[in-house]
């Protein structure tokens, strides 16, 4: 944990946004990470794409399972309701919170350990309901908070701090997200909050299950020499593929991005998420394509990032069941009750 | 033969013998509705094998003009359609009692009984010679059976006919080949023997007032009249058929006509773990939720369980029990998660439990659980089992009381939220031992953070030993408190009654019925059936009043008995136990010869002393 | 002041405050091992959050020539190293005390205390002086405060140096730089100080055939001593360390020099539910196999603990408690789960646990717990806690019996099967209640039907009452079987004592040294610490014998209480419970107030009646 | 349940295999499944496979979840070693057993509830450690011993038999495993004994996880027209894309079939899966590849069967441990016990 509160913190913004918050309004509890954790950084860039959505505090939900990560909710927006759960299980709490009040924004932040062991089903699941929420997983190769173990993500050869190499196949929830009809895919590094925001504003924009699998180095038990989790191993491997900017509703020119082409998308409540290639024919909006891309960069060690996929046309959880708009738990025991005239017809047959 | 036994009215069981996936399912469910629409009391138990289609399975029918319909095994009459159990079915019938069956293969005569009548209809031939259809000549021999069990046992008629049109109304071709079939069995048995049997109905009207509804379809009514509008589960025997109830009367009641929007959410969930994390996420949220289950699923939820009591969120819980441990019996009756279900998690947890002993307190006790989960901020548990839970019961019609208002608890509103400087989720305590909570996106004061890690009162993370047993004193008080809130124990007491009778759940009719025959041989007992815990200052008196009580349950461990030795201060010296756990619902026969042979023991004993 | 306390020799407790992750419990782990190389009971208790870096974290040390090394809170000395808890650290020495702080930086005057030394030694400006890297510099200040506390105690230097030697043998830079500051440390307070304190360690021979070993240490040697081969686990606090030392220990025994071959196969799976998963797959095939976790991991196994029961798999399952429910407190002590591990899962279930009270017998019950599951063939719980688990406890020398040959229990050989006709896993029933197991690819006759479905004594499936409670029986005659089998319980009498003192696991030194503080204050008791469950003839016996037995545990809803309640013939008037449930280990103390003011009321009540 | 034996037990092929056992010897108790369900003739095929590759009874251990498919181990191999464990919790059971005897030849029988909802995640854990097994998911797309809820397989659109369609994108066991690195991968048709039998003895010959995910309709539930796992359906759809001959060590000519070659792989005990291709261009060996055909097959609706991907290169769980070669079950007790001489010199580092 560091004293100093972290640079943005140092120096929020005074510039409020619309609703007169200022960045300091988004921030949360000071971090008790270690210093220099990359979960801290990404915590950073969570608060600032709060503020620039103009996310009125108490209308988000931030939720999260047990680890490192998972208790960074506590390090952004205290006024907004946090749920700090058990592991692995944050997927159907969320689930079962965005069935009741579908009004709030949803972010759930995860650790490599959190989804892709004890949760791997869970997470998969409500990528399967495409629960309307932003999905986060702070992902560091190793279990932080228990000192260090090899996660689910961990590469094969890669090095714990004890020098042991990792013999298993790791799992890339960049990959099965995309397999399992994921319908926002992203992959980021905690260092490169310049492609973090923009991602994290359209992730909670968009109509469904937003995930961004975030590189984010344990600096105390995986950021060592044959790592492929560091800090320095992901800054030499990382590249951008996909630029994505995050243009909100007020400011789009709908002109200029004709709807539905590649290069500009656009979200249900109108703003537009407009890509910038960087690879040459990359087209964001074709599963198959973006799954066999993304496979050649992996073969050839790179680690692929950006807003890799998106699909706006889906429905999320309630389209899908036809759910009223009125959060649930808003509506009316009038109207979910149907009173004692109704119970004395339904009786009649079972007689 | 037959006039070795007395003219029997109204007071007779008989059991009917199947193959399973066969239609024998709506044939019997047809006798028993007839019955009871002739106004008489009647009860009928599937007992039904873990299975699809093709293992046998059994429905047992018992008549009882006093309303004694708990489960019996004495069998005036066996309607023996399977020829695997066919030497098992000739055992159980007894003495004296008539058989039915397929009369269009010879009998195998090592299996005759000289004490037996056996009653041949060539139910085969019959369908066969009427219908044409295969499949159809399968499923009309049972129906054809309905025919002749009406004239052996007098079921009126025109009733039959009756139910055939409403059952059928928009498939009048299945109607006709019902009513054929049943007409066929009818005309075979008036012509070839004399009936009616000494065995028969006579119309009474103990049941106008009545319906014929099974527990789990009772439970999700009742879960809709609270107002439950999300509901996590995962498909499990015997609960699955709470959350098909549960669909089918929301999709009536809740379906918006004009635009299809619908004012509920149903999440199948991919395993309980899941189910009981969206139960806690949206009652998290302010919903009323819940979740349907069994033993093996309770078992996965135990982890989130403790989060819940923990964390202080309303939680309901359905556990309809089956047998245990493991997979077990998934299609047979048991009560065996009471002790589970009253301290489940790891550390100190309590929980609420309610227990309804028929269909018509599941309806109730459903409403009750949302009220009580949400008074309390804690899980609260519906115990059911598969006997209340999946068999067809008479019970008094439902009433809804339009005054109801969901009970929500300590909950602010915006208004209380604008007045005060500072809102803090765990204090003030109240006189129930629980503090305000606030619902999500109300107002901006009402955020805080929830978490199952160490909290201290005002709801911040804490590892200070006194601010941890703050807290975990205070959801002590909280269970405690919960006492005189929860559904008063039904006390029935008899003159110069010198032992107490306790029981829970589904034991209710057998226990009644055997308290009875004891009063007969000159035991008389007081009753009473716990209906909830934490237990209540009135199921304390009774404890106390008695010297000897006598707990009855079905489970192998005495698991009622040992919550009351840990939560009252009952002297366990005075508690005994009668156990049943074969899996069947209880009969009167066990209790009887369960207390009448430990008050044996007992005289025994206090010679010796 | 300091002649306001007497010479305190070997008998003294102080607690050192720092921030975790800045190589404080290196420095700690040095004093406490030379004040147990100098011959003296010493104990040190770590209280540390749930945090990697940066939170404040304590260690206490207790040095007290009788043995009485429970946790105590009253404190001789402080070493107040962290500022963000200073001022909490002054007010919890005890008035007389020491308070050695870093005095780089003035001291707050508005927290000085009259009645209290304040010894200030400018740490961080020596270090700084003395070493050129940054972080060196952090990490050089706590062990400089070594060097002070051995001028102060009387700490013997020749042994700090030799220890330095061992501790550094590969890396003498580190070695010197450790030297020197704790050289610097300790020429700083011979030259300011009067040294020794009063407060001062003198070397006894009290621990010359001891070691240092925490819990989790020792209960992985017994695992591989007991000659476990397979573990599946899942990482959590404070368990962790079990598997750690486990891979530690086979990589050092079991691995083939030559070919790199290892004799056992660790599996890190990916929940608590593969984890146990796994240990049942292997113990079926015959391995001894186990599993470490917490009530976390315990609540999520619930259900396929049920299945090792029903199935009757031997499984081995220790559980290191922390707080809870929930996540609780994983970094503090207690002993929650005692009932969530004696009926674990759904259905009438029992097992057995073992409760070890320190890393000696750690190592011991290891090893009796597989003997146990495989004779028994059942899960066996070893309940442990924090403060067992992760201190450095100091034990009599471990000692191995090389005649030792596991108890694989009721085991069919080749040849056994070569002549049997026909073998039936479920019987014959043996005098434990158990039934000969084969192991899967031993010989074809032994191949056989393992399920968690109803099954009858043959093993065959079945939905019979009367064959599934045939089983269901003999489980309940099995755990009755192992009632005296299981580790005797740990009785210490004494003359005219009225009151008996039960407890179990952890809490061993607290009470035994509170029981002799009551003798000194009239109140003479007998003891008993229980080691395992179900409770064997001798813990009945000493129940029996006292009028008033008090329960001393740590757990808020006084679960041993209840155990021994439900299964043992003692009536609950007599027993009375101290609790203690704040998260730290046990104090005398507590035990003392506990009982002295239940005895009390006690005596207010007698005059009532 | 149908009362008369299937086919295949009826007329047992007399013919005893190089045990001297006949077809009949490898059958287990009578089926208690509803006459016609898919899974008895999956039943009928392991049967057959078993026989034909000379397993001694004794020597096979058969484990499964629950559900009308878990039940099915009771059918096959009545000298097996079963293990009908619980829900979802097969995979794990497995994994330990292997671990403690490497010797037997292991079966796992599953169905697409016990292994896609709530065993999702234990079957993806073993799939990563390659645990030597023969997995079979038998997937009707229903949950058949619960009464027809659509599973996580079911295809968006396919109707239930009351008439409602299922919303929700399938989990499909293919691509999954594919996509996280399984080493053997097939998928067929219970009505395609021909196909199914070679594919059977190929994964049990396997060095590592051999998934075979066997469309087996649920004559009950989901048989009905507007199911897309219906007989009639796949009948319709089903394309055998890849033909796999298994010969066996013995009868093998290596000449003809130079190892390494796309048409011919060498299993880890000599014997050798021999390709036959139907569909062009088709590598059984290039994961790639074969992703992006089977991409192709499902966009046009297709379901492609076949021994579709093949890694024998790979390490199972034991070799990646360097675990003993003896069962660890049977290692002596000398051989893990260090003794007290140990004892004591290990307890000279505890002072
Ligand atoms: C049921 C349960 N099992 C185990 C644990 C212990 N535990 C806490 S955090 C954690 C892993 C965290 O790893 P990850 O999700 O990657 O988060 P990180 O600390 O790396 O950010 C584990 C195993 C737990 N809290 N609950
Ligand atoms: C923990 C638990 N939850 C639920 C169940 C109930 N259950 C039994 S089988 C089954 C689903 C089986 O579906 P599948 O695996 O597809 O097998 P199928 O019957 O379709 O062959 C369920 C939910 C259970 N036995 N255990
Ligand atoms: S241990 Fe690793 S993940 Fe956890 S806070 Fe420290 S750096 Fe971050
Ligand atoms: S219900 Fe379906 S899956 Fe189960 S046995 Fe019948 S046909 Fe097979
Ligand atoms: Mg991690
Ligand atoms: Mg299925």
């Amino acid at each position: 944990m560091s004293y100093i509160k972290k640079p943005v913190a140092r120096h929020p913004s005074l510039q409020p946004n619309a609703l007169g918050l200022t960045l300091r309004d988004y921030e949360g509890a000071m971090s008790t990470l270690c210093a220099g954790c990359g979960h801290d950084s990404i915590t950073a860039a969570i608060v600032r794409a709060l503020y620039e959505l103009d996310t009125p505090p108490h209308m988000l939900a931030k939720l999260s399972g047990i680890g490192c990560s998972s208790k960074t909710p506590t390090y952004f927006v205290s006024g907004a309701h946090g749920f700090n759960s058990a592991h692995g299980r944050m997927p159907a709490i969320a689930t079962g919170a965005s069935a009741a009040n579908r009004e709030l924004t949803y972010i759930g932040i995860s650790g490599d350990g959190d989804s892709l062991s004890i949760g791997l089903g869970q997470m998969c699941h409500a990528i399967r309901r495409n629960v309307k929420m932003l999905y986060v997983i702070e992902n560091n190769g190793v279990y932080g908070l228990t000192k260090g173990q090899f996660s689910a993500s961990a590469d094969v050869g890669s090095k714990s701090k004890k020098g042991e190499a990792n013999s298993q196949a790791p799992l890339d929830p960049v990959m099965l997200a995309l397999n399992i009809g994921a319908t926002f895919v992203a992959r980021s590094f905690s260092g490169d909050k310049t492609q973090l925001v923009p991602i994290l504003k359209a992730g909670l924009r968009h109509n469904g299950f937003a995930l961004i699998d975030v590189i984010s180095p344990c600096v105390t038990f995986n950021d060592h020499e044959g790592s492929t989790k560091s800090y320095k191993y992901t800054r030499k491997h990382q590249l951008p593929i996909i630029e994505a900017d995050f243009v909100p509703f007020a400011n789009e020119i709908t002109a200029e991005y004709p709807p539905g082409s590649a290069h500009s998308v656009k979200m249900h409540d109108g703003s537009v998420v407009r890509f910038r290639k960087v690879a040459a024919d990359y087209d964001p909006t074709d599963r198959v394509a973006v799954l066999s891309h993304l496979r050649d960069h992996q073969s050839s060690g790179e680690i692929a990032t950006g807003l890799l996929y998106l699909d706006e046309s889906s429905q999320d959880m309630h389209d899908a069941a036809k759910t009223v708009k009125t959060p649930l738990s808003r509506v009316a025991h009038e109207e979910l009750c149907p009173g004692n005239a109704a119970l004395q017809k339904l009786q009649q047959a079972f007689r | 033969m037959q006039d070795a036994l007395a003219l029997k009215i109204n007071d007779f069981a008989f059991k009917l013998a199947n193959v399973n996936g066969t239609g024998s399912a709506s044939a019997n469910g047809l006798i028993m509705q007839a019955i009871f629409r002739m106004g008489i009391p009647v009860s009928g138990k599937n007992l039904f094998p873990s299975n699809i289609q093709g293992l046998p399975t059994w429905y047992e029918v018992r008549v009882n003009a006093k309303g004694h319909t708990a489960r019996t095994a004495d069998y005036d009459l066996m309607v023996a359609m399977n020829a695997e159990t066919y030497a098992r079915d000739v055992k159980e019938l007894k003495s004296g009692g008539w058989l039915l069956h397929d009369s269009s293969w010879p009998l195998d005569k090592s299996l005759m009984r000289p004490d037996v009548t056996f009653l041949g209809v060539p139910y085969a031939r019959l369908c066969t010679e009427a219908f044409a259809d295969s499949r159809e000549r399968t499923l009309m021999k049972n129906i054809c059976y309905v025919g002749t069990l009406a004239a052996l046992l007098s079921i009126d008629m025109e009733l039959v006919a009756e139910m055939l049109k409403e059952k059928f109304a928009k498939k009048p071709a299945l109607m006709e080949s019902n009513r054929k079939a049943i007409q066929l069995g009818y005309d075979y048995a008036i012509e070839h023997f004399e009936c009616p049997l000494p065995l028969r109905l006579k119309k009474m009207d103990a049941t106008k007032d009545s319906i014929l509804i099974d527990g789990n379809t009772a439970t999700a009514l009742g879960c809709v009249y609270a107002g439950a509008t999300v509901a996590g589960w995962y498909p499990i025997t015997p609960s699955t058929s709470v959350l098909d109830a549960f669909k089918g009367f929301c999709e009536r009641y809740r379906t918006d006509k004009a635009t299809g929007e619908k004012r509920y959410c149903i999440l199948q969930a991919e395993d309980e773990l899941a189910a009981i994390g969206m139960v806690i996420g949206a009652s998290w949220m302010g919903a009323r939720a819940f979740t349907s289950t069994s033993g093996p699923g309770i078992s996965l939820m135990n982890e989130l369980i403790g989060l819940a009591y923990y964390a202080e969120i309303p939680t309901v819980i359905v556990d309809v029990q089956r047998v245990g441990p493991s997979t077990g019996m998934p299609t047979r009756t048991q009560q065996g998660d009471i002790l589970l279900c009253a301290y489940a998690s790891h550390g100190d947890t309590k929980h609420i439990l309610l227990f309804p002993a028929n269909p018509g307190e599941c309806f109730h006790f459903a409403v009750t659980a949302f009220d009580l989960a949400e008074r309390f901020q804690t899980p609260v548990f519906i115990l059911t089992d598969l006997d209340i839970g999946m068999n067809d019961w008479v019970v008094p019609k439902l009433e809804w009381n339009d005054q109801y208002r969901p009970d929500r608890g300590h909950v602010l509103t915006k208004d209380d939220l604008e007045k005060m400087p500072k809102f803090f989720r765990y204090s003030p305590e109240d006189e129930l031992g629980t503090a305000a909570r606030t619902l999500p996106g109300v107002h901006s004061k009402g955020a805080f953070f929830t978490r199952g890690s160490g909290h201290n009162k005002l709801g911040g993370y804490t590892e200070i030993p006194d601010e941890y047993q703050d807290v975990m004193d205070r959801l002590a008080r909280k269970h405690k408190a919960a006492r005189n809130k929860v559904p008063k124990a039904i006390i029935e007491r008899r003159k110069d009654a010198k032992i107490g009778v306790v029981t829970v759940g589904g034991c209710d009719l057998a226990v009644r019925e055997a308290l009875e025959q004891l009063e007969v041989q000159g035991v008389a007992a007081d009753y009473m059936r716990i209906r909830a815990f934490p237990f209540g200052d009135d199921v304390r008196g009774f404890l106390d009043e008695h010297a000897q009580v006598f707990v009855v349950e079905q489970n192998r461990d005495a698991q009622l008995r040992s919550l009351i030795t840990l939560e009252t201060s009952t002297s366990k010296e005075k508690l005994r136990s009668v156990l049943a756990y074969g899996g069947f619902p209880l009969q009167a026969e066990q209790v009887v010869t369960g207390v009448l042979s430990q008050l044996v023991e007992r005289t025994v004993e206090s010679v010796r002393e």
